[in-house]
């Protein structure tokens, strides 16, 4: 099991929900924590304005998701992940990152499942 | 501010007699008109509020609430008697019938006016209350709010009650000049804005003002987009409430001075938005509620004298020298946190010296090739410049050598809202 | 509150003929004062729903919004009938012809008054709609909407207008015994306050009210303060407006109100900061809004019959009362959550008593050495606590066998936004 | 407007002769009127900056407020020449001394009304910037900036002000053909209501509207309930205020015209509840709201010209109706953002035909047997339906030709706050 | 050592808390980070109304709660977390799941120790 | 690879991501990715007042940061965060702490490159 962590643009979260649904066994139902995170990577930050002075805000908002599956999705799932998140035609700086993290135990708290079903 | 009645377009008319009884409609008016002005009060607070960091909306806002509740004692104590006491050589009023207004005939109408005097009171006394709310803006998200709230009361009694004795009591040295200021263009503006620079050099920059990396955004420009409109609501009340009457003939003053007050107001506001498209290519929705400031201040002084079409001149011309003034401060690294000196000082100034220019009633302006007007405008102006930078220099001189004029490095870091008020302006995390 | 233009500083001139037109200054102030009072309302909703949870933000709010429906319509149908109608012995009014307000003559005066029937009964309208408002503050974050709804109107119909009549209906029992309320401070913030504690007490706390581990705290502060500025600015139409009249020379009351209104907030709200700070130390912007109003509360008996030095005075007693008052619950574990009890019960009572301590007119009190006033006072509060505390236990046991008073745990654990509305006050995080 | 002085309830009277003063209440009361109109463009800007998503806050708001700058200047310059200056056949206005109301008398009374004429062109001027700011509603999110903008001035140029010229100059042809139009109702209303669906059905619905999975939600219900009290409130100067005089006699039908405005809004709000109530099984803040406003627009038309009673029934028709139309944009796939049509339009409509059911004054209704002031409300409601929607559809079409109708796409997704202004609504995050 | 992370309604934070409480041995003075998180499981989403129309919101507002811990707390851990977030009497969809990553090393920033001791 | 997960005071982030800067190769813009969080730990909860009453508030706020970077790094980085986290002199209670995890992936969306070089 592993757990996926992506940091990706917000607005390419309903992309990538809709690519996730297609690939994951559990439909539309598929299971997905997202938050909200500011992220300093090599994307410029966004550019304000405040009386006639430029604001430069180094860091950039950015939705984290976190996915937990089982071995068999992990390639699925980065792909899935990579198709929605990747801005046409060829990407962009910012597009963000996918991280793959172990993890070796999950429990669904409803039944006391462990393990890859709880997932 | 009574000046109005007197010549100008009423010149032809025989002046008003002292009236007798109260006229109900201008009582009406006066007391319609105090309410909007202390109206005005939230509404900058609201204004300011939203442009600073969240860790500071509360101190931000406190800081004209609670000017509120210091001048609004003041005033009733000492206040008034200062500013509007028979005068002691033009320079200040006093009489001791005044203190806690404990003298004042309450059915006998203020001076040649048909309104009650305690009205009159309660309408100067807003003003008192904005005047020194308007110098929060410059030293905001830093300055002690202690030492904020002690200066507030100490500058309404030394500054600003001389100087709304000298340009409005009716034997004020600078009324007696000629100098005209129908709304407060000198006493308020000028005055809190060139004190506000002062304080803001005295006070220094905010620890990461002008840093490479620091961003300093408004935390809720909602908040400043709604106080502006209560603003320009609430200046209603201070420019046409200036008339002090309603009846026939001095109503079309009142009338005047709302007009030019809407003109102003709406052109500033366009005029920004143009500034801003023009240097940034961006429209913002701070610089359009800037611009509707700067076009009230400006009007302000010129409310009752100058004619609506060049009201609309006078507030496109506020927005470009505004525009210009507020961009200063990073250039020479001061901190004006709000603009508090960029809109209301320059606006001021500007307003008071084009009265001179623009004017025609009661008297003529350079527009009618007489500059003898300008010449008292910018007496006016010099004066309240020197005498507000001066006294103010002073007055923080002092506080800063016994309570200190800056918070800690802590409580500025984390914000003065929870370390000096126990609070946070939100807490939307709560379940 | 016509009774002051009987007697006191006016006491010297002839009676007031009974004007058999409409006098066209005191009908603009009127209008005014109307549309001020209506603005407490959000006003209101602003102070309390900035207090609460964010999980409740909406209902609180919801609370005041919707006395102005509910209330504005049961007025207009009844509401005035019952408390200005023909009166039926001293205890309730009445008269069919004022169903829906069908049989007022347009045209006519009101009683001695200068100003049209029906801008009056808009004025008093505004009163009973805010009066059971402020009671929801006692009851927030959990009592059921509906059952809050339905209580507002019963209340309003079986204490508020009832209370109207006896003290404020020419011939109500207790305004022809001479006691003195010149703008609510008896039929509204008494009335308001002690119904407050009645319902607080049956609906029992909130389940995270007085417990180790959990923090209560207000979602928005800024909606607080810019409440507490709109009450006070609608407060002048409130008090000046009860003056009834400007013209002159009636108008002097209406100028006294609005000075003695502002005297005591300004006061009231210095007050509370120095209690503060002096117990905790810190100085918070909820205290500065709270005491603001409650000095406000205490000078609405007495605006009009007091002078602006004794208003500063009442004010900051105000501060100091209702500052402890509202400790007392954490003491005695009853939740009165926004404490509507502590501020306007509290308030209001000392407000009606000390009336009768510095009134000079119409009648001079205890300061002059005579203790009548002070007497009827009493009379007065005794009755109001006697009878809308009673009332309103009798109206919430009925409720609670009936519709029951509480949310359900889930609703008050959630917030009842979303389980009764299906609203959340704030979405700040979609894309 | 001045047609209610001349009739009804005060035929018995001989006709006011026209003043050669000011009257200083009504002088007064205008002046607040118009302060308060002005006040409902941020109240207006809240109750729709509320409804959006944070990302487009800002920028729906600035379409109000810009408008106060906007139309604020054309106004001054050419709207009230074109609206109220000699008529040219009944169809549009000009005088080249109004321009810039440069040749206005100031000390002259208005008409036969006992105000100066800049009152009324101020008061007039403040219908002016709200009615093209209503509009803002229909294409919220989505249209682009400017061109709202630019559309804003043509609108007002050619729609707005040809249409106040025939419904309210007293030349104007229509309203020397009799329709009744108190406060607005068919010229702000009905003009804008139209305008906006046509305006959203040429920009086409948001990208993610009726869409499967997206879920489009308030950004803060907080601002639009501020925002409709704020409405509330200053829809006493719009209603009220548009009797213009309230000296005797005239000052009964701004006591009317504040009351049935009252009543509509307060049974509006309450049947607004009932119907979700029934539909949904919740009452929600935005539906109380939405009641409110729906009960303010239908009354609009008929302030001066209903009794109470029948306010209260076309607040409660108002709800009905219009609650029904909203639903209909999700059924038939256009997107109304806010409801400017659904609200605006649907509820002027009622009410411009309503009005010629239950007036009594100055001409008597359906109610009374009397069908044809219904015909020439229907006239109205006709005309103005066909005039805006063409027009609008006209410039539109030019404007999507030129400038181009619609944010990009990345504008929309990302809110035009951050793209177009370059600002974000809230900077919570921020240490 | 573990960082156990786990996603549970906002309501049983409390509850969790209480549990965690009884069974760590630092008794209230546990340590634990909270964070709020949107959530998409099988669990519906809350219905919203705008004007008398209905609005699906898909994600669930969740509270997610990292814990780290030594070895031999890792299932008094999970089984407190468990008593606290499942809904009586049988547990609800929605009620979350429990997620072990293992942990590589801990350091306290004040004093530098590291390890199990800094946990 | 290593996923660094640092929670600290959020008046501290200046200073760490200062210290950050200094030992990361990618110099000014080395990657990080920041959120809020609550925490409970030693650390006293703030008092806030309410009408007179104090209210005391459990949870702190504390901003969290992560950073995923190459074995060689791990230390480096540790260090930088320590010494820009740490309140001087010696460091108080509510300083922090840092937790390693181990990173078995990563991938750059833009590109595709996995591993170590799209870290
Ligand atoms: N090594 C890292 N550690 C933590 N967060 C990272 C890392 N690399 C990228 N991120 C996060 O991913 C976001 C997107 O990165 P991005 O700017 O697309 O990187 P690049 O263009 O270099 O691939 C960043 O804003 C940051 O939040
Ligand atoms: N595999 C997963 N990956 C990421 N988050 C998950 C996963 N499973 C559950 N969650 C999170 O846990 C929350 C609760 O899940 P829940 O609806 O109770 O699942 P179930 O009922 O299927 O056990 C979800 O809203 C989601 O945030
Ligand atoms: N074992 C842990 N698990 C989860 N979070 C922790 C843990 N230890 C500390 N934290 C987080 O780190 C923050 C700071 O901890 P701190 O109070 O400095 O701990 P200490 O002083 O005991 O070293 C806490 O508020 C909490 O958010």
């Amino acid at each position: 099991m592993k757990m996926i962590i992506a940091i990706i643009r917000p607005e390419r979260l309903e992309a990538v929900e809709e690519a996730l649904g297609a690939v994951l066994d559990e439909g539309d139902n598929f299971r997905i924590t997202t938050d909200t995170v500011e992220g300093r990577g090599r994307q410029e930050g966004e550019v304000e304005l405040f009386r006639g002075h430029e604001v430069h805000v180094r860091n950039v908002q950015k939705t984290r998701i976190t996915l937990c599956v089982n071995d068999e999705y992990v390639e699925k799932t980065i792909a899935a992940i990579q198709r929605g998140a990747r801005t046409e035609p060829n990407g962009a700086v910012g597009d963000g990152k996918i991280f793959v993290v172990p993890l070796e135990e999950a429990v669904r708290i409803r039944t006391g499942e462990r393990g890859g079903s709880a997932i | 501010m009574t000046r109005c009645a007197e010549a100008g377009f009423f010149g032809r008319m025989e002046a008003t007699a002292t009236p007798a009884v109260f006229d109900s409609g201008s009582t009406a008016w006066m007391l319609t008109s105090s309410a909007l002005v202390l109206l005005m009060v939230p509404g900058l607070a609201l204004f300011y509020g939203g442009m600073v960091r969240r860790k500071n909306v509360l101190t931000t806002m406190m800081m004209s609430f609670a000017a509120m509740a210091v001048i609004g004692v003041q005033w009733v104590l000492v206040g008034y008697a200062l500013s509007f006491g028979t005068s002691v050589g033009g320079v200040i009023g006093w009489d001791s019938t005044l203190l806690a207004l404990n003298g004042i005939d309450m059915t006998k109408p203020f001076s040649d006016k048909g309104i009650p005097e305690l009205v009159f009171v309660m309408f100067q006394g807003k003003f008192a209350i904005i005047t020194p709310a308007l110098i929060s803006g410059a030293v905001a998200e830093r300055m002690r709010f202690r030492t904020f709230l002690v200066f507030t009361v100490v500058w309404a009694t030394l500054v600003y009650c001389p100087l709304a004795h000298w340009v409005w009591a009716a034997d004020g040295w600078l009324f007696t000049r000629g100098v005209l200021d129908f709304a407060g263009g000198t006493v308020v503006h000028i005055a809190a804005g060139v004190s506000a620079l002062v304080l803001a050099l005295m006070v220094g920059p905010r620890r990461d003002f002008n840093k490479r990396g620091a961003a300093i955004l408004p935390n809720n420009l909602v908040l400043t987009l709604t106080g502006a409109g209560l603003l320009w609501f609430g200046w209603f009340g201070f420019n046409a409430g200036s008339a002090v009457a309603v009846e026939h003939p001095a109503g079309a003053t009142a009338g005047l001075a709302f007009t030019t007050t809407q003109s102003a107001a709406a052109a500033a506001g366009l005029a920004w938005m143009a500034m801003e498209r023009w240097h940034h290519g961006k429209v913002t929705s701070l610089g359009l509620a800037s611009g509707f400031v700067a076009g009230l201040v400006v009007v302000t002084p010129a409310a009752g004298h100058v004619r609506p079409g060049w009201a609309l001149v006078m507030g496109a011309l506020a927005s470009v020298v505004c525009y210009w003034a507020v961009q200063l401060k990073h250039r020479f690294n001061y901190d004006d946190s709000l603009d508090a000196f960029g809109v209301h000082g320059v606006g001021g100034i500007l307003g008071a010296l084009l009265t001179g220019v623009f004017c025609f009633s009661p008297v003529q302006g350079v527009l009618s090739g007489d500059f003898t007007q300008l010449g008292k405008q910018a007496l006016g102006v010099g004066v309240a410049i020197v005498f507000a930078g001066g006294a103010t220099f002073l007055i923080a001189s002092v506080l800063k050598a016994t309570m200190g004029l800056r918070a800690t490095e802590q409580e500025e870091r984390d914000g003065q809202d929870l370390h000096v008020h126990g609070e946070r302006g939100y807490h939307f995390d709560q379940t």
